[in-house]
């Protein structure tokens, strides 16, 4: 006879409720919410090399982490900004840097990318300070996270209504991050 | 309504027939006819696909290679007489020659889909590169799933006949014969279609 | 034509046509709901009676009575099969009235759908690169039939004035055609009607229904450049516009702004509605839009400005300016 | 075996109802409640989950009804509105509608048929437990803010990948899978037990009414649900995968969605509209103490109805760029349907004109359903007309239009049937006075709510809309289809009150309250877990009113395992025994290892292999045969030419 102990009942609750809370915040649609800017863009790692003690840079709390939502919102400011024009139709990359694989030049943090798109960085990126809103730039900020796999599988968009250039976010695999030794300027043979 | 008068006696009659007279034979039609209209509408959904562009299959896609499919049709058509010769010998309750005959279609049907794995890769496109290669990856896997299930069913029913044999398996061995014979015929359309459908239509 | 109170428009239905298609479309729905009034009354009179009555003969099933019922539902489903022939057969002939009149050139327009707002492009065939590009207003000559040639940008919408004609869907993918034409001047609301996501509710339109003369009147401006700053508020108002987020998304034909995103605002001055239809155009709705679109449409994908108040009145003016 | 002579003598044996209950009985308990597979238990709980599905859409209802009844109002956000209108339109539709209609047609088809369960048990109690997985997956979403918001219908590209980010979508389109595969079940098991197992001499112009319409409802579903199946696979793909059905940049089209969703979509509005003719028809002769007017016309338009819905399906997509000639097509073939449920309507009024009706609550409901099914019928024909159509495709005219049809022709057959059969399932009589309080809240509820709505939708107002702006004009109708909507909510408080004294202090009926004439009125009430002790014999279409009070019965099927009467499919002769397995938790089990494959293949197509997996073994142990109980393994019993049955 099958006998529902305390025990057991108990666990499928938590579990229930674990799938529960992944599920509310993917899916949740915030509108009317302007998230803070970054509060501090931490120092960009140009080398190994630490003067002094090492600093453990603190990941700030990114507003839309995890939200599909916001992803997709990002997805279609990529295109509407043209970043595409620079960056490449799915972050392949042609005069910007690409941003779909693991070498970031100026740090993979939230809030370093949240400081590459306000104060735009040398070589060409403009600064789009008092040009988006602040939760454009973290809706961007998400999308330019999701291009290399950063968030988890569900959360990631799938493809576009366009032509299929290049593997969808869903399908690729996460690219762990590493920040990239070149200095800025020098050409990057493909 | 508790009187009842007997007007006759129905404990006489048998319990093992074949055919439609068989319970069996109308779930495994059924299911037949269910799968067979998905895979027409497979087949609509293509041709639908297929006037939404100019030229077919669309530029930059190549034309599928014939040799493994057509070798697999070969062996799913050769298997037909055997499907036959397997669900005669069941509705003679000749139990020797039908454990013979199931453990031959097992084979031929394991054969049929270890092929059919194979002629993915003969339809030299990716499911995600335009909507020709989704739809004919979706008829390919639709009908793979059902040579899937039918060679799983006929493993199974294989088992029975050897260790939990009964007389009223015996319908049971004829329909999956006949189901059989239904998934190699509703695929030789499909075949024309996918494979010989870039080049003709 | 400032106008300080709401926007008159007539009322928005299909029961008061002011277009040649929904008026042969009305005149239709009068034999639809004569028919079934006439009809429904007929079969619930008899479903009455037939309850009402108390029944004489005892054998129910008796030939004589099987025989009359019999007559009885064979003529009523004669009677049933007459109406809808005569329905097809007026139908197929309103489908025939509907065909585009051709003793009048028409004028061509280019519809294009967009998450919650219309793009109007009129195109100049003299001229290839001198269109009219406005959004959620459509000006229409009165008594000339108008081609909406359309197409969705991310989903499907449909364009649809009651007043004026029926609906036609817009598709990505697809190029639909249809026509409308006004028989008298006045505004038209307008509603998309095809379930297309967040603000669907507020994706409305005006259709303006003016003669010819005020049409080409219109035509003529409208294809001119955005006017000039009038005075140094305005100024400072073209400044903030320029500089601040507003030209990322919005263009201003003879300036630096050249965003395709967002509706064209060259002559934004002299639309009588903003947000897509769902706001008179005064400039404190105007002020409240821009700061926080998303209290009034949530789900827009206009973002809120952060705008210091003398930075707002300035770009407020310039605006209003842009007649 | 000679046949031997009919023994006059009336049998009665007690001990026979002792050995067959102890074999059909199901275990006692909630392991009995997951292993049974006596259809009438399983097509109770059918019945019941489509209930409390009915009311949770209801309480969605009522909430939009809030929304809209001011303009401008701020009950429901955009987000959560296009939740609760999806999950009205899919839960009424998927998870109420078809699932209640296929519970009565499981409950009543084997009594009616004079059989002793349905054809294959275990595939329809499997099928159950599929159906609550599908209901409990999408409820699960929608609570945790995950439920669908792109419409019951989803159109593309707006429910594709790039405009319905998140799990949303894909949660609805596994939904739609789990029914589906319900549906499908149910409808081979029905088509199966018609053709097969009815009562020996029960050909086929003697099969009441309601069974031929369940018979082309399985044939409808078996055709119209493959299009929605391989619709929302291909769905499916394109979120998870990237296939590009869809998609117009890579060749995909969005109107092949449309065609493939509504070649479904009409057949199903039919396919829960017919069961609800066959109610009326069943019981209007209990009403008007006669048998129904027209039966062969009644059967041919059923039959008629059935194929025509397949015809249908552009008048859906009239807005849609479709060619002028195909459009016109359709316009002939929706008007033409009126003509077979005009013959129904007309046959039931010349039935009610030629009969003594009794003003009880089944009758009062039957009334109602004819009369707002009229007028549904009506507007039909009306936006038949492509013209008129596209004036009102998309607004709250169709609302008005498909209410009244759905309401007239599904929901208030369902509570006609739910007062005519509620005695014959639990023994116990609903009050009469409730039932009219029922009856005249709802009909005068539906009329408030739904009869603005037409001019609401000549007004302009678009379907699907969270709010409206103040100059629209709107707002006063609406008002008054939100009281409307009170007044329906208040009918079915009472529907459960009466529900729920009736349980308890209802009046006893004994086997044939109503005085009805079809055969499961002549086993008791609540009929023993075995329907008839033997099986019946039927020499006519009224077999209760036909043999007086002493039923002519077959014996001789056996008693220590679950045999049933296999017969002829035109005749009913009686042709041979087939032995059900019985009572056993496999079906559950194979049920959830289908849900375990569909749900996991949401988040990660790993779902595929791990749930095949799970559900080969799961079969394997369905199918496995337990012991060998029949000694005579190989050679073939002697078969013996059926005994002479009278005509």
């Amino acid at each position: 006879m099958i006998r529902f102990g305390k025990m057991s009942s108990l666990l499928v609750l938590t579990a229930l409720l674990s799938i529960a809370a992944t599920g509310c915040k993917r899916e949740e649609r915030r509108f009317r919410e302007v998230p803070p800017a970054a509060d501090q863009s931490t120092d960009i790692v140009q080398s190994d090399l630490q003067p002094g003690p090492s600093i453990v840079a603190t990941a700030t709390q990114h507003p839309y982490d995890q939200n599909a939502y916001a992803i997709s919102s990002g997805k279609r400011l990529y295109v509407q900004m043209n970043c595409a024009g620079c960056h490449g139709l799915a972050g392949g990359g042609s005069i910007g840097p690409p941003l779909m694989d693991d070498k970031w030049i100026y740090g993979s943090d939230p809030s370093n990318i949240f400081a590459s798109i306000v104060e735009g960085r040398p070589n060409g990126m403009p600064a789009w300070k008092g040009k988006l809103s602040n939760d454009q730039i973290w809706q961007l900020v998400a999308y330019v996270r999701d291009l290399s796999g950063l968030h988890r599988k569900d959360v990631r968009n799938s493809r576009g209504d366009n032509m299929a250039a290049v593997q969808d976010e869903q399908n690729r695999n996460r690219q762990t991050p590493r920040s990239s030794f070149e200095p800025p300027g020098s050409v990057t043979t493909p | 309504m508790n009187r009842e008068r007997a007007v006759a006696d129905v404990s006489g009659l048998p319990t093992v027939v074949f055919g439609p007279r068989n319970l069996v034979w109308w779930g495994t039609t059924g299911f037949a006819v269910i799968e067979g209209f998905s895979l027409g509408l497979c087949a609509v959904t293509y041709v639908y696909l297929r006037k939404n562009y100019s030229v077919w299959p669309p530029e930059g896609t190549k034309m599928p290679s014939l040799l493994l499919p057509t070798i697999n049709m070969a062996i799913m058509l050769a298997s037909l007489p055997l499907a036959m010769w397997t669900k005669k010998r069941a509705e003679r309750l000749e139990l020797g020659a039908s454990r013979i005959g199931l453990i031959l279609s097992a084979i031929v049907g394991l054969v049929v889909f270890g092929l059919r794995i194979a002629e993915f890769t003969s339809l030299n496109t990716q499911w995600n590169s335009n909507a020709y290669s989704s739809i004919i990856w979706t008829i390919l896997g639709f009908h793979g799933t059902l040579i899937l299930i039918d060679v799983y069913d006929t493993i199974g029913i294989t088992l029975i006949s050897f260790l939990r044999m009964e007389s009223k398996w015996f319908p049971e061995i004829a329909d999956n014969a006949t189901y059989w014979m239904f998934t190699v015929l509703v695929w030789f359309p499909l075949y024309l279609l996918v494979y010989f459908g870039p080049r003709w239509l | 034509m400032m106008l300080l109170q709401a926007p008159r428009f007539t009322q928005q239905s299909m029961l008061d046509p002011a277009g040649t298609k929904a008026g042969s479309i009305h005149d239709f729905w009068h034999f639809l709901i004569i028919t079934s009034t006439v009809v429904t009354a007929i079969v619930f009179l008899t479903l009455f009676v037939a309850l009402a009555r108390r029944r004489r003969t005892a054998d129910p099933e008796a030939p004589g009575e099987q025989r009359s019922l019999t007559r009885w539902v064979g003529a009523s489903v004669a009677a049933t099969l007459v109406i809808i022939v005569t329905f097809l057969f007026l139908d197929f002939r309103l489908g025939r009235a509907l065909a585009i009149p051709t003793q009048r050139t028409p004028l061509r327009v280019n519809v294009i759908g967009h998450q919650w707002w219309w793009e109007f492009q009129y195109p100049d065939s003299a001229t290839p690169g001198n269109w009219i590009s406005t959004a959620n207003e459509l000006h229409i000559p009165v008594g000339r039939p108008v081609i909406l040639r359309m197409s969705a940008q991310d989903v499907i919408h449909s364009f649809w004035v009651p007043n004026l004609a029926g609906k036609k869907d817009l598709i990505p993918g697809h190029e639909t055609e249809t026509w409308i034409e006004a028989d008298s001047a006045g505004i038209y609301r307008g509603q998309c009607a095809e379930f297309c996501g967040l603000q669907h509710a507020k994706m409305a339109m005006l259709v303006i229904a003016e003669p010819e003369r005020q049409f080409e009147q219109w035509a003529l401006a409208a294809r001119g450049q955005a006017l000039a700053p009038a005075d140094s508020v305005a100024r400072a108002g073209q400044q903030v516009f320029l500089t601040g987020g507003c030209s990322v998304c919005h263009a201003i034909g003879g300036t630096m702004a050249g965003g395709t995103v967002g509706p064209n605002l060259t002559h934004f001055g002299s639309r009588l509605t903003i947000a897509a239809a769902s706001l008179p155009n005064t400039r404190g709705n105007l002020g409240g839009w821009i700061v926080d679109p998303q209290r009034v449409k949530p789900g827009s994908y206009m973002p809120p400005n952060a705008l210091e108040p003398d930075q707002l009145q300035a770009l407020l003016a310039y605006l209003e300016g842009l007649k | 075996m000679t046949t031997a002579t009919p023994r006059v003598e009336t049998i009665l044996e007690p001990e026979l109802d002792v050995e067959l209950d102890r074999v059909w009985r199901s275990r006692p308990g909630f392991i009995g409640w997951l292993t049974t597979t006596d259809h009438k238990s399983i097509a109770k709980r059918y019945v019941a989950t489509a209930f409390i599905f009915f009311l949770l859409a209801g309480l969605e209802a009522a909430t939009m009804r809030a929304q809209l009844s001011r303009p401008e109002n701020g009950i429901l956000g955009p987000d959560t509105y296009n939740q609760f209108f999806t999950m009205h339109g899919t839960t009424m539709m998927f998870l109420f509608a078809v699932p209640v209609m296929i519970g009565v047609g499981l409950y009543l088809v084997p009594l009616m048929v004079g059989a002793r369960n349905v054809a294959f048990p275990r595939a329809n109690a499997m099928g159950y437990w599929v159906y609550l997985i599908g209901g409990v997956l999408i409820y699960g979403g929608f609570f945790v803010n995950s439920g669908p918001d792109a419409g019951w219908f989803a159109y593309v590209p707006l429910s594709g990948p790039a405009f319905s980010p998140g799990k949303r979508v894909d949660i609805w389109a596994q939904m739609i899978t789990f029914t589906e595969i319900a549906a499908l079940i149910a409808a081979v098991v029905q088509i199966t037990t018609i053709f097969k197992m009815r009562a020996p001499g029960m050909s086929l112009n003697r099969v009441p009414i309601m069974v031929w319409t369940t018979l082309v409802v399985a044939f409808m579903i078996m055709f119209a649900m493959p299009a929605v199946a391989t619709a929302s696979l291909f769905l499916a793909m394109d979120r998870l995968i990237s296939t590009h059905f869809f998609n117009p940049a890579e060749g995909g089209d969005a109107l092949l969605w449309q065609h493939l969703f509504w070649f479904f979509g009409h057949p199903e509005v039919y396919i829960m509209f017919l069961p609800g003719t066959g109610i009326i028809s069943s019981l209007l002769p209990a009403f008007t103490r006669r048998p129904v007017f027209g039966y062969p016309a009644l059967v041919l338009s059923v039959i008629a109805t059935g194929f025509i819905a397949f015809g249908l399906w552009v008048h859906h997509m009239f807005a849609t760029p479709l060619p002028q000639l195909g459009q016109s097509f359709f316009t002939a073939a929706s008007a033409l349907v009126a003509i077979p449920n005009g013959i129904q309507i007309f046959c039931w009024i010349a039935t009610i004109w030629s009969g003594r009706p009794i003003f009880r609550t089944p009758l009062l409901f039957t009334i109602g359903s004819i009369i707002i099914f009229v007028i549904g019928g009506m507007t039909g024909i009306m936006i038949a007309s492509v013209p008129f159509d596209s004036q009102v495709h998309d607004t709250y005219f169709i609302v008005a239009h498909f209410h009244y049809v759905i309401l007239g022709g599904v929901v208030f057959p369902l509570f006609a049937g739910f007062y005519y059969w509620w005695p014959k399932v639990t023994g116990r009589l609903l009050s009469e006075t409730a039932g009219k309080w029922n009856f005249w809240l709802m009909f005068i509820g539906v009329n408030t709510t739904f009869f603005p709505m037409h001019q609401l939708g000549m007004e302009g107002m678009p379907r699907r809309v969270y709010t409206y702006l103040e100059g629209t004009g709107w707002g006063d109708l609406n008002l008054v289809a939100s009281i409307g909507a009170v007044i329906i909510f208040s009918s079915v408080v009472v529907f459960l009150a009466n529900v729920a004294w009736s349980l308890r202090r209802g009046r006893v009926a004994g086997a044939n309250p109503w005085g009805a004439e079809s055969l499961e009125w002549a086993t008791s009430s609540p009929p023993q877990s075995y329907n008839f002790r033997n099986t019946p014999v039927v020499a006519g279409r009224a077999p209760v009113w036909e043999s007086g009070g002493e039923l002519p019965v077959m014996t001789g099927l056996a008693r220590d395992r679950q045999q049933v009467l296999l017969t002829t499919v035109l005749d009913a002769e009686p042709d041979s025994r087939h032995d059900h397995p019985g009572h056993t938790i496999w079906p559950f089990v194979v049920a959830v290892t289908i849900g375990i494959f569909f749900i996991v293949l949401i988040f990660t197509p790993w779902g595929m292999p791990i749930g095949t997996v799970l559900g080969f073994i799961a079969y394997a142990r369905y199918v496995w045969p337990k012991k060998r109980h029949d000694p005579s393994v190989i050679e073939l019993p002697r078969s013996v030419p059926p005994a002479e049955v009278p005509r």
